[in-house]
């Protein structure tokens, strides 16, 4: 119609970030927008650059650990498991059992952590001001088992190459007695207060949607994937640590929005119960350190290792000289990857939207610019 | 006395948002002198015990009619508005200004003028029976061009949503 | 007019206001007291016992702060802005009767006087956003003309209702006549509607779309400091607390429910506790519920609530007219609100949870295919 | 609507159940033992000298080089009091700097050096995070007294670690 072509209007630009709340830290993103319709969206990364892969170059492997840390800060016992479990496999080290199990057991605690976190800024993100509490609440007497545990409620420098750095502490079972029940329960509320509210689900549903080969090309991973129905899960499909002996599902969902997203982390923090639950039955005293020399010297050659994150598929790409620092090491962060998918996801979206989409792709930018 | 120096207040607020609204180089600000203008008129509404009348003023033009108003003047950008003050027609909106001038003035000057104003009360009840009695049908009418007209407001949200 | 009655209505209006702003700060810790319950805190404790001094420290902190006007702004709009949306909410109160007598002025149209005012401050809220020179504002703006308007029909339409019972819009008339049962009983249905679309009309979650925090990260407030930003805060706690007292008076029964004796002090207590009840329930709302998206919200007024709002009135006319017994009318009302309630249930919960539970068996059975397959 | 009541009723519930956060600065929540705080030197109570013999391994093991030492002849050593030759002169950590990543307590041979629990970092002045030797061995005394602090092993004893630990650090640092 003629008239309508007189009457159209400018796109607005509207500079999301990098100082706004739903941005999920110092992400920024350039919105083009129609009224409340997104027309186009531009990421700008970069706020947070630490340039990790370059100070890896030029540090110890234990001290390595420590920048693993800081990638994914919500996770950190699942770095730092990625970056000794590559520098284990070019020395080709056995680890003992028990470190294992304490590696799983920890991990999956760290899972269910990162999780309780994206509960609670989603339902922050959505408006809901109280499920972050709630979320919260649980997540600090994780990170008090983890202080317990490490030292450190955060950073915890913990897993070493070919081991852990000492071994559980005496009342380790007593915490996790009082631990997991609480959880479960918070769980439980989780989806009477938001993932089945109506409001919610409105919100959600059929919003930011993605289909499961996209997402592949894309090269989305972790429960981002999984959401689209795509059934890949590290843990299962290349087994590491000990999950070839525990039992547990991948929740898979089927449309790829974001109320799939949020629910199979959901789901993925019940599994995780079950399994730090399994671990706790089935670990044996011994010891937590393989015998190895103070300082690791890898011998001359590439390893690539990658774990299953709450984000995704974290790979560390080791390249060693033989000297007691790496040559390279390439990281691939799951967030970074994940990131990529925001503009096929926010086509067409409403700005309200935009902050939902940001939020249940769950980055943490200490990874994506790392 | 007093309702005298409030007939003037009044006036004066209607006299003057009308001239702010035609002196203002700025829409948005002429669209609030609009407003004002309107209160004025409220209250002059209000000073002959038109209550009723008053208060469906503040509630539609004030409330409403200007939001719509700011609304889409809001959705549309501000310079688009700068060329548009000066214009070759105005001789042609003076006549009309001077014409409608005498039109009020003429039915002005035939009023009885003279008379007590008289007391309207709140009157609601009145007012809603001659309005489904007496003036049903041109009250219809009125709904149904209404309606007529926001179907026709959807009806073009739509095909530009479309396209 | 005499020199007796501008003394005596200067007077009034300043216990008005010293009473609102009162009502305000207990209000503001009372919300962060109930939040932080809610959600398994203190809330605010260090200043005074229990945070009771917290309000007062935070209103002289906001009064001495910096007031930034930002350079690109439409100076004068900015300004006006939070008169304009402060004036409206506290003129409403010259009518508004806290008991029998304890009112300013008592008028025969109090109630279209408190909608046709309300709506003023819609303006103050698009001055605001388009004299803040931000885009966020502008959004905010817009999202606050449109909420704002859309949700004023069924307001207006519940009120109509109401007005049909006692056929007065006098506030005194209508609560006299709730002395034996309050308008709760014989309409559910409008106190639901009225009760979200005033929580709408002050933008309180889950309709909290004009200041979304996580979005447009206050809206039409963005960029007002101090004292400024205090008059909007100002005037949207009292706009809560109006909706909350409309709420009392208008359904439950003001000052005459149930059984009280005619004392205008102790009426005036009951209607303040009730208010406060109610204000509380629309603080619970916000520690649970998420926020809609701007289409959701026009959607559920203009689809939902507006067709409620009319069958809510027609159901009253039909009573009005046959004048059929009272509990015909509440057990229709309630039927309707119920039917409503579970529709939207069906809607979108129910399918959700059958996908749920469908993934989740799919899920086990897997698991335990894998787990024969092992052994 | 019948999801948004169960919503409803869980954060009502949550209001009759007690609060679960400290009221901070009043009340501190209990510290693991393990707690890794700022790096603090230890004092050895029988010779009246630090541990710390200003060897610099943890200083080449930081991360983020926030400590610096120097060394110098023990006097005491001299006098036949003390068996270390040499003695820590000067030592500082910059507080600011510290990640708490405990990697000097683990290079450390001679306990010198230990997390403490000390984590409060905020100071009135720019540089107030910069810990000297007297300041750094006046927390490690509180953290000796807190924990009731031994020595775990030192250059005397025979370390039950050193078989898996392999070669001597300063070994280790030598090949470098």
């Amino acid at each position: 119609m003629a008239i309508n072509r007189q009457l159209d209007t400018l796109d607005m630009m509207l500079n999301m970030g990098p100082q706004h709340p739903a941005t999920h830290g110092v992400f920024r993103m350039v919105l083009w927008i129609d009224g409340e319709r997104i027309v186009d969206v531009e990421p700008h990364i970069g706020y947070l650059h630490l340039g990790t892969e370059k100070l890896c170059e030029g540090e110890q492997y234990s001290q390595i650990i420590t920048l693993f840390d800081r990638l994914d800060y919500v996770a950190n016992f699942n770095n730092e498991l990625v970056i000794c479990a590559a520098a284990e496999k070019l020395m080709g080290l056995e680890v003992p059992e028990r470190a294992l199990y304490i590696r799983t057991i920890l991990c999956e605690l760290n899972r269910i952590a990162s999780h309780m976190l994206f509960y609670g800024t989603f339902a922050l993100d959505a408006g809901a001001m109280t499920p972050v509490l709630y979320a919260f609440k649980e997540r600090e007497r994780i990170q008090s088992l983890f202080e317990a545990v490490s030292g450190a409620r955060m950073m915890h420098n913990y897993f070493r190459i070919g081991g852990v750095k000492q071994d559980l502490p005496e009342d380790f079972y007593d915490r996790m007695g009082r631990l997991l029940d609480p959880v479960k329960r918070t769980i439980e509320e989780a989806d009477d207060l938001v993932t089945f509210n109506e409001i919610f689900l409105a919100r959600t549903r059929d919003v930011g949607a993605i289909d499961g080969k996209t997402a592949l090309g894309l090269g989305l991973t972790g429960p981002n994937l999984r959401a689209t129905g795509v059934d890949y899960d590290l843990r299962k499909a290349e087994p590491y640590l000990l999950y070839d002996r525990l039992d547990f599902s991948v929740p898979l969902g089927d449309r790829g929005d974001c109320w799939d997203r949020f629910w199979v982390r959901i789901r993925e923090m019940e599994e995780s119960v079950r399994l730090v639950e399994q671990c706790l039955q089935q670990m044996q005293p011994g010891p937590v350190m393989a015998p190895i020399r103070r300082i690791s010297r890898p011998p001359k050659g590439e390893v690539f290792a990658h774990a299953e994150n709450p984000r995704g598929d974290l790979g560390v790409y080791l390249v060693s000289s033989g000297a007691d620092r790496p040559y390279r090491v390439k990281i691939r962060p799951p967030s970074f990857c994940n990131l990529m998918s925001l503009k096929h996801m926010m086509r067409n979206a409403y700005v309200a939207d935009a902050v939902l989409i940001l939020g249940s792709i769950d980055i943490v930018l200490g990874e994506v610019d790392r | 006395m007093t309702s005298l120096v409030l007939f003037y207040l009044a006036g004066a607020l209607a006299l003057g948002g009308a001239v702010g609204v035609v002196g203002t180089r700025n829409v948005v600000h002429a669209a609030l002198f609009l407003l004002v203008s309107l209160m004025g008129v409220a209250g002059i509404f209000l000073l002959v015990f038109a209550e009723f009348l008053a208060l469906v003023q503040v509630l539609l033009y004030g409330g409403a009619i200007i939001i719509v108003v700011l609304f889409a003047l809001m959705l549309t950008r501000l310079q688009d508005f700068g060329g548009s003050m000066e214009n070759r027609q105005w001789p042609i909106a003076a006549l009309a200004a001077l014409g409608l001038f005498f039109v009020i003035a003429f039915a002005l000057a035939r009023s009885r003028g003279s008379e007590e104003t008289e007391r309207l009360g709140p009157g609601v009840q009145e007012l809603g029976r001659s309005l489904f009695t007496q003036w049903a049908i041109p009250f219809e009418v009125a709904s149904v061009l209404l309606l007529v007209a926001l179907i026709g407001a959807i009806v073009i949200a739509r095909a530009g949503g479309r396209e | 007019m005499t020199a007796r009655d501008i003394a005596l209505i200067i007077l009034q209006l300043t216990v008005l206001v010293t009473g609102l702003i009162t009502v305000v700060l207990s209000l503001t810790w009372l919300e962060r007291k109930a939040l932080g319950r809610l959600q398994r805190r203190m809330g605010p404790m260090v200043v005074g016992p229990h945070g009771l001094l917290q309000p007062a420290a935070d209103a002289l902190k906001l009064l001495v702060k910096e007031d930034l006007v930002p350079a690109l702004a439409d100076k004068l709009l900015f300004w006006l802005a939070p008169m304009v949306v402060f004036v409206p909410s506290f003129v409403v109160w010259v009518t508004i009767p806290l008991a029998g007598e304890v009112v300013v002025r008592n008028m025969d149209l109090g109630l279209f006087f408190i909608v046709a005012f309300s709506v003023l401050a819609i303006v103050g809220m698009v001055m605001a956003g388009w004299g803040s020179a931000n885009k966020y504002a502008i959004l905010g703006g817009l999202r606050a003309a449109a909420q704002l308007i859309s949700y004023e029909i069924p307001i207006i339409m519940a009120v109509i209702a109401v007005i049909m019972l006692p056929q007065s819009m006098n506030l005194v008339t209508i609560v006299d006549d709730q002395r034996t049962i309050p308008y709760a009983v014989l309409q559910p249905l409008g106190l639901a509607i009225f009760l979200l679309a005033g929580v709408a009309e002050v933008g309180r979650t889950p309709f909290d779309i004009y200041f979304a925090e996580s979005e447009v990260m206050g809206g039409p407030f963005i960029e007002y400091s101090g004292a400024h930003w205090a008059v909007f805060f100002l005037s949207e706690y009292i706009n809560t607390f109006t909706i909350a007292v409309l709420v009392v008076l208008l359904f439950l029964g003001g000052w005459s429910f149930p059984l009280m004796p005619e004392s205008a002090w102790l009426g005036f207590l009951w209607v303040v506790v009730k208010a406060y009840l109610v204000v509380f329930v629309i603080f619970w709302f916000r520690g649970t519920f998420p926020r809609l998206r701007i289409d959701q919200l026009m959607s559920v007024g203009w689809k939902i609530l507006i067709p409620l709002s009319f069958v809510n009135f027609g159901l009253t006319a039909f009573y009005k007219f046959y004048e059929l017994p009272w509990w015909a009318l509440t057990v229709s009302s309630l039927a309707i609100t119920v039917a409503a309630g579970y529709g939207l249930y069906r809607r979108w919960t129910w399918p959700a949870r059958a996908t749920a539970e469908e993934r989740l068996a799919r899920a086990r059975a897997y698991r335990r295919a894998e787990v024969t397959d092992a052994g | 609507m019948l999801a948004s009541f169960k919503g409803l009723g869980v954060t009502l519930r949550a209001f009759f159940k007690p609060v679960v956060t400290a009221q901070y600065p009043k009340q501190h929540l209990p510290i693991a033992p393990r707690f890794m705080g700022f790096p603090v030197l230890t004092w050895d109570d029988g010779v009246k000298e630090p541990y710390c013999t200003g060897c610099m391994v943890c200083i080449r093991a930081c991360p983020t080089q926030c400590m610096s030492a120097q060394m110098k002849d023990n006097p005491l050593f001299k006098e036949g009091k003390s068996k270390r030759r040499k003695i820590v002169d000067d030592f500082e950590i910059n507080l600011g700097r510290c990640i708490l990543c405990g990697i000097c307590v683990e290079v450390c041979n001679f306990d010198a050096i230990e997390m403490s629990h000390q984590h409060e970092l905020s100071v009135v002045v720019r540089n107030g995070n910069r810990a000297d030797l007297q300041q750094l061995l006046a927390m490690g005394r509180d953290y000796q007294k807190e924990m009731g602090w031994k020595p775990k092993g030192g250059e005397e004893a025979a370390k039950p670690e050193a078989v898996t630990r392999g070669e001597t650090p300063a070994k280790e640092e030598a090949a470098v």
